[in-house]
């Protein structure tokens, strides 16, 4: 199964404002795979939102998951 | 399912003074409110590095941004007696000295309004997923983090 | 002997959005802002008796007030860290939906803005010698008093 | 000695805005000549201000001396 990333700010910078990940089935397996392909994420504050909900465990993975890397917020 | 539509916060570029001259006139008509409180955020020309910032290039993660506003609004006229909020943050480019956050709440009494004012620039610095790129005056750049 | 004269904060009648909305656009060359946040009175409607405030009449010991408020803003200068500070009454007619107090603080950063606001409208509003005849719709008057 | 006092809001209604009285070296003996000549000053709320300090005790006063008699503010 392939999972459509979007990435923001700093992340954008790293790799890029959208990526598609082969083989994830939830959001572990896809920070295992990113880290692999961008090392520099690895070093990188974020925290990662499935469908426009900031989660804060392991969480499973469907293709049509909206899947964002969102790191610190500065608004304001 | 949510019945009310997230009402768009964001506007390109910077909050003019006469937005938010218009924005005060507006409520002259309700004559129910005793206080506003109102929050302004402006670019600030903060030294990094030797180097001075000229602008702050703002993007956000909209669709969640508005579904998180929308949520903290809710929150807040539960929270405090309001007869009204409005909310404006700026996207692109707002140079030093511009205003990007413009925070609004009106209350019968005063005290309503500033307490809601506060929290809800505390909990939308906290929670929106919006980014300040700042711009440098020798064109580098730096991504902003907030406190 | 002071060496400062109190500022004048009086204004004949109501304050205008417009006159707000300068005040604002003045900041956009102090680019060491972060943040102002900004207090305004209106004048409510409220039902006396059934009867309704149209309008409030405002008269003050401008000399003792312009000593208080030189004292306020002395003391709220040294408790907070701010750029700057702005405040204006009105005196004489301000009809119900007017503005008749801004109140306009200016910070680096968020917190001493909107504490200083908020602590020099409470102050203002308990120590200046300022009274406000509520001028009913059957043209009788009720003097406002302060919670 | 006279002193003149001023006075604003409801105490005005009452007693005008400006009024002198005679006799009066402070103002304990300010208040009871005020509240013979106007009962109601004496169940109306109000601070003294002498040289535009609010006083909280009996206060000397002397020809020269600003006094004021200042109803609840209400301003804002």
């Amino acid at each position: 199964m392939s999972v459509k990333i979007i990435l923001f700010g700093k992340l954008a910078d790293i790799a890029g404002s959208s990526v598609s990940v082969d083989n994830v089935p939830d959001t572990n397996s896809l920070v295992d795979s990113l880290n692999k392909r961008y090392p520099e994420l690895a070093t990188t504050k974020y925290v990662i939102a499935v469908d426009k909900q900031v989660i804060n465990e392991n969480t499973v993975l469907n293709k049509k998951s909206m899947v964002a890397l969102l790191p610190p917020f500065s608004g304001g | 399912m949510k019945e009310r539509k997230p009402k768009n916060i964001f506007v390109q570029g910077p909050i003019a003074s006469s937005f938010i001259a218009d924005s005060i006139q507006k409520h002259s008509s309700k004559t129910d409110i005793g206080g506003h409180s109102i929050f302004l955020g402006q670019v600030r020309a903060d030294k990094i590095d030797g180097k001075e910032v000229a602008s702050i290039e703002y993007t956000a993660y909209e669709d969640m941004a508005l579904e998180k506003m929308y949520t903290i609004r809710e929150d807040i006229f539960a929270k405090y007696d309001l007869t009204c909020m409005h909310v404006y943050h700026s996207l692109g480019n707002v140079k030093a000295g511009e205003i990007s956050l413009f925070v609004f709440t009106s209350s019968a009494h005063r005290k309503a309004a500033i307490d809601a004012c506060e929290e809800t620039v505390e909990r939308l610095k906290a929670e929106l997923p919006v980014w300040g790129k700042e711009l440098l005056t020798d064109e580098t750049y730096h991504w902003k983090e907030n406190k």
